[in-house]
């Protein structure tokens, strides 16, 4: 398991992608809505969190169908199947692996891209923190979405159809996380919500992405 | 040991092979031969357990290690790296031993994306060896080879089988090898579509 | 006979449904009834409803959308839960019957939701000045018509009939569970503005919510689309049985 | 040419994609929004029309590594660029694939998305409007983005990078449009803009991007 | 008439092979042979126009028609539609002939990606035909065919050149046609490594 999460940490950055790109890509969004609604700066202030949350998604969104999909096609997979890893173990690296290089930068960029949108100190903390115990959550849907979709060339747009319903919890809790914050009500609740989300989803679908993938190699 | 034992196997709704049986023993290989399109590969992808046979046994003691049509290294890794990984995957120590057994110490740093046909398929072999898995099946290995190559195919296999390694193969060109061979135009099965429970059913 | 066979009894036959000759033989001798039945109970209950009720003290003659709006969104739910069930069964008890009864409810659960949707979206603009709100109960059949879509899509991207049955199967499951999470974080989300239930199965009427006036006949049109939904998940998994054994002679065809 | 487009049509039906599915994605991208602001009603009307261009524009996104991508990685396009069939033939073609199957369902779908927004008949009209000349620009440029970075395995993410600096000027201008149409002002002037922009786009991207074919071909 | 002169081609920066040079009236065929990694694929590429040469001319009269060492089929498309794509693209009326050709015809409706390595090879063999170029350009084209199989494309290729077509091939595999061969290994590059014009100037 190790060697598949390093294994693909190392292909992730080789291929021009890496911590960098999920980054700027989120960067990107951000910058972008201005454009797209105006600069009226306490609009701006008034969606920032929300939209910090909406980009980390999105950015995540973009990189997810390249998680097996590569290796589906290059044939490695049918090789990983063969050997003596467990899927379930190879479903987990390869979540984990997608996070580090998606989630994890995002959440400790989004305080700094914070600023851009007038977030306090404070905000920014709860943001950090509502992205770094959600964004697991992105990735091992994300994946669980991927081992669907194995077998169907193009299926990104397939795949973000399924993904997104499953995503709304962990999107609400977490926008919700930090728009209690910046209301100054307490934002544990949500927080607690969406570690809970992220434990199930960690015991959960396991199972169901290894017999995904099983069925969809055989 | 790897026994199969009344195998019938079949892709896309149609049977292809029916009732084949071979016990191969430790020492042993054994070379699948059969015209484009008989279910070579599915036959060893049934093996290999990445395909669900319509009936019959395949019981084997140890591991598997399966090559299949296409090579699977990752072309932004290097050769060392495509063979790291493996090995360590499997848990193996035989990576320097598999660069020299197929003459890639010089490509080791060496993108796999730039290697030509011939050097991508040695780094797939010598992934077979860094394994260090018992039974090897492979499909057409030595597709792309030149001469000098294929004998450094036959050698690796030689020695295997030697260590007491079990090796199934499947090719169209005279290997060369010192194993048995199996036609497989006399399994080709005669009723050729599957019909499932519920299919049967509904007549 | 003791509780013990008959259950082993009840439950033995019921397999025997999943056996799609006796299913077809089953379901070609009740499948004239059921829409026999559909077609009294459904135009009574929606005759009666449009015709023979008065108008609302506040909504006026518009109160009369419920006839279409309550029964197909309650419908809308029910399709949903009978892919859920199907698709356990399915990957259970590898009853093929099942998961086609799942792929033939997804269809009309979807054309529900949009019914739902829609008679609601009408109804929303003289009762609220507004086609949309983000309401929970709103966004949460938004979702569920997402799911629908998402479910189907996946069927018809996978070209091998059993491995799409058991994919679409594992996504109905863990779709279940995030449904029920999405249901919750909802009303987290955002109080709304929608009635609340004020039908409930268990006790039938709630006579300070709703007049047994308008009750009667929404009743009688709830029986009926749920009939309608029966009928149409009936004739779908009959089309759905004989594709596939389309599908079987096709390829002797194409074999022989 | 029109062979190739009407093969990557099929493919893109096919393949479980086509005109439904970069659709849905508009739509939920739609549907995330209030998710992530919040559902206040008066504040998502306000930024309705700016948020269905941003939408318009991440659907067009995620379809873009493969245009180019899946002809790349199997050798079909080795084989097209043997072909009599000239460079620029085969870029516009497949733009034209590309947009068929998500500008245009977009911009046909943005009025009714409109209506979960708020946004009235006449705004609607101009939406969708804006997005019908837009939406080509938005193909040909990320069809241009995806020959620079062919040779780039998951290259989505650096895609996205490098097409979304030059998406900013149609993106401006197109939610100008509609937003100067919801004000009751003159709307034409971004229209004419954007139009300019979408010919620009025709006239100059076939060569560069044959170009950038050609280079990363050999 | 395909005519290569002096011919010098490399990769990544290093050159492979020097001086190259025959030529090929209609009618003729060549075969190159040489070890892997000589640089058989970087030559055949450079003649179809695939990647530039270090230097040396290559000039032909007629359209080319390139096989790589992959297929390049459309997995989603039948065969019939693979091959009517390259109808239509080079404005060929050859399909039924290429059908027929390599035994595809019952194979039609099938989509390609349903198809056995073999198959899948005969398909892109077909599709040479559907061109209905006059040179073709063929990189290790009988990898993954059975002898019979194998034998059809030798009936292709010669009646091809009877036709007054030309063909340059690469295999590691005797082909038994009746075509000329090329060793390469006569002109493997001494000076390996490539400086261009910029570096030269930095010395
Ligand atoms: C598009 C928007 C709408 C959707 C998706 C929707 C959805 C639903 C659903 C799912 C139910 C059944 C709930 C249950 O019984 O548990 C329901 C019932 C109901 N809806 Fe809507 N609704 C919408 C708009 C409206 C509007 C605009 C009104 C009118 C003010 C309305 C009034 C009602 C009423 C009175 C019931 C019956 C409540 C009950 O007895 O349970 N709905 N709606
Ligand atoms: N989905 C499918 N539907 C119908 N037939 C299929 C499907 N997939 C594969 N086949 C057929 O199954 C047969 C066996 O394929 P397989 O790849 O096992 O053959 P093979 O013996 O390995 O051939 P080759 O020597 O060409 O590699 C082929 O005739 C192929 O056309
Ligand atoms: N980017 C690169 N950098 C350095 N060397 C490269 C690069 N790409 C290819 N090569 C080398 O160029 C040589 C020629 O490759 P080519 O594919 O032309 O060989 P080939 O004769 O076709 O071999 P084969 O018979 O194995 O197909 C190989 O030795 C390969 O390792
Ligand atoms: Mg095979
Ligand atoms: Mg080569």
């Amino acid at each position: 398991m190790i060697q598949v999460f390093r294994r693909d940490v190392v292909l992730s950055i080789r291929s021009g992608g890496g911590f960098g790109l999920a980054l700027i890509f989120f960067l990107i969004v951000v910058v972008l809505v201005p454009f797209a609604l105006g600069p009226d700066q306490s609009l701006l202030a008034k969606i920032g969190p929300g939209l910090l949350w909406l980009g980390a998604l999105l950015a995540c969104l973009l990189s997810l169908d390249r998680i097996f999909g590569m290796d589906y096609e290059d044939g490695t997979l049918d090789l990983l199947a063969t050997s003596p890893l467990p899927l379930e173990g190879v479903y987990l690296a390869k979540s984990a692996a997608h996070w580090l290089t998606t989630g994890l930068p995002i959440a400790l960029a989004a305080p700094v891209l914070g600023v851009l949108l007038n977030l306090n100190f404070y905000v920014s903390g709860v943001l950090c923190l509502s992205l770094l115990l959600g964004t697991p959550t992105l990735s091992l849907i994300g994946s669980f979405g991927a081992t669907l979709t194995l077998g169907v060339k193009r299926g990104g747009l397939l795949l973000s159809l399924l993904v997104l319903p499953l995503y709304i919890p962990t999107l609400i809790f977490g926008a919700l996380a930090v728009h209690a914050a910046a209301l100054g009500h307490t934002f544990e609740g949500p927080l607690i919500f969406i570690s809970a989300i992220s434990l199930g989803a960690i015991a959960i679908l396991p199972f169901f992405s290894a017999a995904a993938l099983r069925i969809n190699l055989s | 040991m790897l026994e199969v034992a009344n195998l019938s196997v079949g892709r896309g709704g149609i049977s292809l092979l029916n009732n084949v049986s071979f016990s191969l023993k430790a020492g042993q290989g054994l070379v699948l031969r059969g015209p484009n399109g008989i279910g070579k590969t599915s036959l060893l992808r049934s093996v290999a357990g990445l395909q669900r046979p319509l009936c019959g046994d395949i019981s084997l003691d140890g591991s598997i290690a399966y090559a299949a049509h296409v090579d699977g290294n990752k072309g932004q890794l290097t050769v060392r790296e495509n063979l790291n990984f493996w090995a360590d995957v499997y848990g193996s120590e035989m990576m320097e031993v598999a660069l020299i057994a197929f003459k890639l110490h010089d490509l080791g740093q060496r993108p796999a994306a730039n290697l030509s046909a011939g050097q991508q398929r040695r780094l797939s072999l010598a992934r077979m060896l860094v394994t260090g898995c018992k039974v090897w099946v492979m499909d057409e290995p030595t597709v792309s080879l030149d001469q000098e190559n294929t004998a450094l195919f036959r050698v690796a296999v030689e020695r295997h089988l030697q260590l007491g390694g079990i090796a199934l193969l499947s090719s169209h060109s005279e290997l060369e090898l010192n194993t048995e061979t199996l036609d497989l135009v006399q399994f080709r099965a005669s009723q050729r579509i599957i019909v499932s429970a519920f299919d049967k059913a509904l007549e | 006979m003791s509780i013990q066979s008959g259950i082993k009894y009840f439950w033995s036959s019921f397999w025997q449904l999943a056996n799609p000759k006796i299913f077809m033989g089953w379901s070609g001798l009740w499948l004239p009834w059921v829409i026999a039945c559909t077609v009294i109970c459904l135009s009574t209950g929606l005759i009666w409803g449009f015709f023979f009720t008065p108008d609302d003290v506040r909504q006026g003659s518009t109160v009369k959308i419920i006839y279409l709006h309550v029964p197909s969104a309650l419908m809308a739910i029910n399709g949903y839960f009978l892919i859920v069930v199907g698709s356990l069964f399915w990957l259970i008890r590898r009853q093929h019957v099942s998961v086609l009864a799942a792929k033939a409810a997804a269809p009309v659960g979807m054309t529900m939701t949009l019914i739902a949707l829609a008679t609601g979206a009408i109804w929303g603009q003289p009762m609220w000045g507004t086609y949309w709100v983000w309401d929970p109960r709103l966004t949460s059949f938004l979702i569920l018509f997402l799911f629908y879509i998402g479910y189907l899509a996946l069927w018809k991207a996978i070209e091998d009939e059993d491995k799409a049955a058991d994919l679409t199967s594992v996504l109905a499951l863990v779709g279940a569970v995030f449904a029920v999470l999405s249901r919750y974080a909802v009303l987290f989300w955002n109080q709304g503005l929608h009635q609340g239930t004020t039908v409930t199965i268990a006790d039938g009427v709630n006579q300070e919510n709703i007049s047994s006036v308008f009750f009667q006949p929404l009743l009688l049109s709830m029986v009926g689309f749920g009939l309608l939904f029966f009928a149409l998940l009936l004739v779908g998994t009959r089309t759905e049985v004989r594709a596939r054994r389309l599908k079987v002679l096709e390829a002797f065809e194409r074999a022989h």
